[in-house]
């Protein structure tokens, strides 16, 4: 069954293109979408997720789901840098595994907005909320991450601001324009929409498709990277995922989520950031290798999740809640 | 003409700020930023962070001699800190420092 | 009943984006919007506007109504720029009263497109040939701007070529683009229209939301200048455009204007460029400080047109019209 | 005939933004759309095109028809570099007569396209295989330029690596991104096409329109390089299109091409390529004087084909297949 | 390697033309241009228009020192008028001046 | 601060990748790339290719004097075969070269 659904998944544009992007990289085109453009789709994503989640946040209320949902997503958000930390201790200094911690504690909205893609395809309907779950989980695990640093660093306390760290957490341009977006879309609710509507919903399954080429550029061009890296965290980098989204599921499951909230939710919980958290990291714990978290989130995670891992957790769902 | 020292100063555009700074405490107000910048240094690759817009500034300061060394105080914390390089170059200056509207 | 205009005006998503970009800046959230995408956005809205607007003067024709908003839209175009230079030497330079003249007597093709777009929102008709207006009202307060720093400069006379300042005035790229767009709209009429709708029509206004998330940063980013300029200057930036959108109202039902062409009239009276005439300014006049009159009319001017003045003129024409 | 064709192909507003953008330079407006917006503008048309290119050919599927005018494609893409270059050596050496050639060989996805839009205007049908031709016609020219070079080179036999020409003739971000979405046409079928649709097509015509204005301001700017060039290039430029249409058209005619189908063949016989030949000649042929091959293709013969030379052949298969 | 003189000129970007023009008239025909340089000099902050697109140029330019005179002649009354740097240092050029495809 | 030899090279940007293979080659493991410059040079103007996105990229490296020798070597043939132009100038270091981590 998930066989079925991982080839109908594959088969799909956006996950086609995020192929064609990688095997651009391996025959060496010369194929690149220059800066700025891909910050361009980025901004267009975030804006159109954020707004349509707001939109329907307000037709939907603030329930009690919605405020369950939300403390799930925190409570992931901060359990999995701390679990995972002590995993990659094994392996890794305290600077390299306090950074992947954070980078797999915290989000990857285009993996969010692909699996949403998925559901929509496959008629599986989701709540606008969960965009809110999604904004909620992107800071707290560089937080964390940083009090695992303080805590085990080499001896010396950091002398970092953190000022400068809870800025950079809580009002990078992700989180801002996603959260300033899902408001926007609250405050102008079904009449914004309708005046919004060709340009965040027509154009949205487009620009996702290349945003993927794009993003199988990138994910190729970091593939060399892994050499460096080492078996240990690519085996981390597809197993730490699974059991993020077993966990997910099983909390889903308790707050008696729907199956496409589910879906999101494990998604959310089994991906890796790779733009914000890094930056936060290269600032705040310079000791570390950006190679490291970089390259894992990106070169491994990212297309796990999203050619196996959406169709994978989609099957575990509809297991458990059948 | 008369001589001026010539500062080059590349690191990571995260600094460039706190750069900037140290190069107005010591006295050096003019300066120019070419940013975007690709680089290779001790730390490896920019690229490894090129994703998410973390690359490399240049910047480039004519000074007065007799400043030099205060500007060398200010600026290598912050190198030794968060990486990056600095070179000091002779060169002459050309531009006549009058006001701008006396046409020559 | 202005309030309750001024709040529906408010609860849009332009105008709400626009505070958003504000937000960023104040919080020092790092959401940007890099070059040269705003330039890209803007380029979009003037095509297509000039073209829309040139699909509808074909379809109303060249009536005498056509013919007495342009001589009024040059009428002003003109005379702002001259009394407000006087009122600008009470206290500045006759450089920089010139080159701040010159800028509120010209318009802010952003301004015009925002004020349409609220007249859409409100069913309130107005006609294709208002942008004609706006291209012919861009250009006059340069040379104007020009003639009195000659009249009126430091004793010798400026050495600029005419030649130059003419073609910064009347081939800068907006109103290019703007007269050639709209051209194109005349030649191809219904016909052309109906190809480019999704383009020009569908994504019109999610671009307008877009760019005025930008223009939200750009004009924060300003206000810290407004220390420079000083109490006189921000009051000028205030009652100014007050004005002369009150003898755009003036002139707008004299000459028998509708509804909605007296308010983008009286917008395109009161709004102030921050684009084109800065640059004409910058090349012709060096001796006037940029900061002036750039920052009054991008971090001012703008600013209130967009989010009190729109409403607030077209409350002034409801009493007036009524 | 072609008269009445001509003129309404020029009052469509993509030859009419076309002309804005000449105008533009001439006037010396400061108008330009600032790298790298038209690659971006570019990647879409290649995007759009090979994919909806796809879809259709998984309809059609893969007739005698389709292979007969793939087998036209591949010939003509070869023995056109190889014709032309020695009318070509006639007055120049031959390493630019060889670079010149292999310009002419290969085809403009831009010209194509316009033609599309043509056809579609005036409701002749045309087929997704096209897209396939298209594709197979741009490399070969590059790689019969490159053996000309050998055989007829200045004694010394060139020292390029074979590997590098290749990647560069069949790997090139056109021909690659062109490829690749067709292929995902092909394997998402209708159901991808759905999905795509408001992006891939809604957006065509108006991405179109805006990516001819910027052709026209390259193409003006290149005009003034004309002078080096001289009346035999220029002559050349405009005359061979016309011979290579006329072999299209008759090839076209034998092999039994639909009026849409032949009328594509024919302006992909006369077009020739400013970006992906003039790239890989600068890297193998760096004796050949750019100037030549790029302003030939960019200034006259893409200005002559999309205005003159799309009419012109159809008139000429309206006659022959009547 | 024999002896240049190296060229530095931030400007604005509108005086691009004009100062090319400059250095060609003096005799310098070589020239690296770097777009959108963000600067700070005695008129202040190059942010005060960049929304305009008005930002500085780095224009880069080696010539033999015979000639630098000339070139001084011909660039400082453009500085004078509308702001911007110059700058000389001394440099050896690398590259053999031979014809290009003569390969060694 | 020690004196070291600044490397500047203009070239096109498809000979990028060979221009700092040479480098690597010769010792110099630090670098900066700007790209998308403009520039005039024996070959006539980049604008020739620059809708193919054929434009140059100027390379600094800074290294010590003694592989100076190498570095041309390397360089030079290239230059040679694909144009471009190199030139090398005096510049201290300041940069302290200790390891990251040790703050002063
Ligand atoms: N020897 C060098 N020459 C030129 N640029 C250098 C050199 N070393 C380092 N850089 C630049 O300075 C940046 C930071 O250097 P580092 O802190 O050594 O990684 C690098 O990314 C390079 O762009
Ligand atoms: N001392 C300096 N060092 C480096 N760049 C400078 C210096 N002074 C001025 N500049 C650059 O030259 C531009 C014009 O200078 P100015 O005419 O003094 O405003 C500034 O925007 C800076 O980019
Ligand atoms: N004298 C020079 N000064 C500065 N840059 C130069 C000089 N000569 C050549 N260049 C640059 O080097 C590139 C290649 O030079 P060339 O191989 O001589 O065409 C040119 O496009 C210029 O950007
Ligand atoms: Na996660
Ligand atoms: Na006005
Ligand atoms: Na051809």
């Amino acid at each position: 069954m998930d066989v079925s659904l991982i080839i109908s998944n594959i088969l799909n544009p956006p996950i086609l293109f995020f192929f064609l992007g990688m095997t651009a990289v391996f025959v060496k085109s010369d194929l690149e979408i220059p800066a700025p453009i891909p910050k361009l789709l980025s901004l267009y994503l975030l804006f159109a997720i954020g707004f349509k989640g707001g939109v329907e946040l307000i037709k939907s209320g603030i329930t009690q789901d919605v405020v369950l949902t939300l403390l799930a997503a925190i409570l992931m958000a901060c359990f999995v840098p701390f679990y995972t930390f002590f995993i990659l201790k094994i392996k890794l200094n305290n600077y390299d595994a306090a950074a992947i911690a954070a980078t797999y504690g915290s989000i990857s909205a285009v993996t969010f907005i692909t699996a949403s893609a998925f559901l929509t395809e496959l008629d599986i309907t989701f709540d606008g909320f969960m965009v809110a779950a999604l904004a909620l989980m992107e800071s707290p695990a560089i937080i964390v991450g940083l009090i695992l640093v303080n805590l085990f660093g080499a001896g010396k306390s950091q002398d970092f601001e953190w000022s400068e760290v809870l800025k950079e957490a809580f009002l990078n341009s992700s989180v801002f324009l996603l959260v300033g977006s899902l408001i926007i879309g609250v405050l102008t609710g079904e009449h914004g929409w309708e005046v919004l509507e060709p340009f965040t919903q027509g154009l949205f399954y487009g620009v996702l498709t290349f945003f993927l080429l794009d993003m199988g550029l990138v994910a190729a061009q970091r593939i060399k990277d892994l050499k460096k890296t080492g078996v240990f965290l690519v085996g981390f980098a597809i197993l730490i995922p699974i059991v993020n989204a077993g966990l997910g599921l099983v909390i889903a499951k308790l707050i008696g989520m729907s199956v496409g909230n589910a879906l999101l939710f494990s998604v959310l919980c089994a991906s890796a950031s790779y733009i914000a958290v890094p930056a936060a990291m290269r600032m705040t714990v310079p000791e570390a290798n950006p190679s490291l978290y970089v390259s894992t989130a990106l070169a491994v995670t990212f297309p796990f999740n999203i050619i196996v891992g959406i169709p994978l957790y989609l099957a575990g769902i509809k297991l458990l809640w059948s | 003409m008369h001589p001026v020292k010539k500062i080059e100063i590349i690191a990571n555009s995260f600094e460039l700020g706190k750069l900037l700074d140290g190069l107005d405490k010591s006295g050096v107000h003019g300066h120019a930023v070419i940013r975007n910048v690709a680089g290779q240094g001790l730390r490896g690759n920019t690229e490894d962070l090129d994703y998410t817009m973390l690359d490399n500034v240049y910047i480039i300061a004519f000074c007065t001699p007799e400043i030099l060394n205060s500007v060398i105080e200010h600026i290598r914390p912050l190198l030794n800190k968060f990486g990056g390089t600095c070179y000091v170059t002779d060169a002459m200056e050309i531009r006549s420092l009058r006001c701008v509207s006396s046409d020559l």
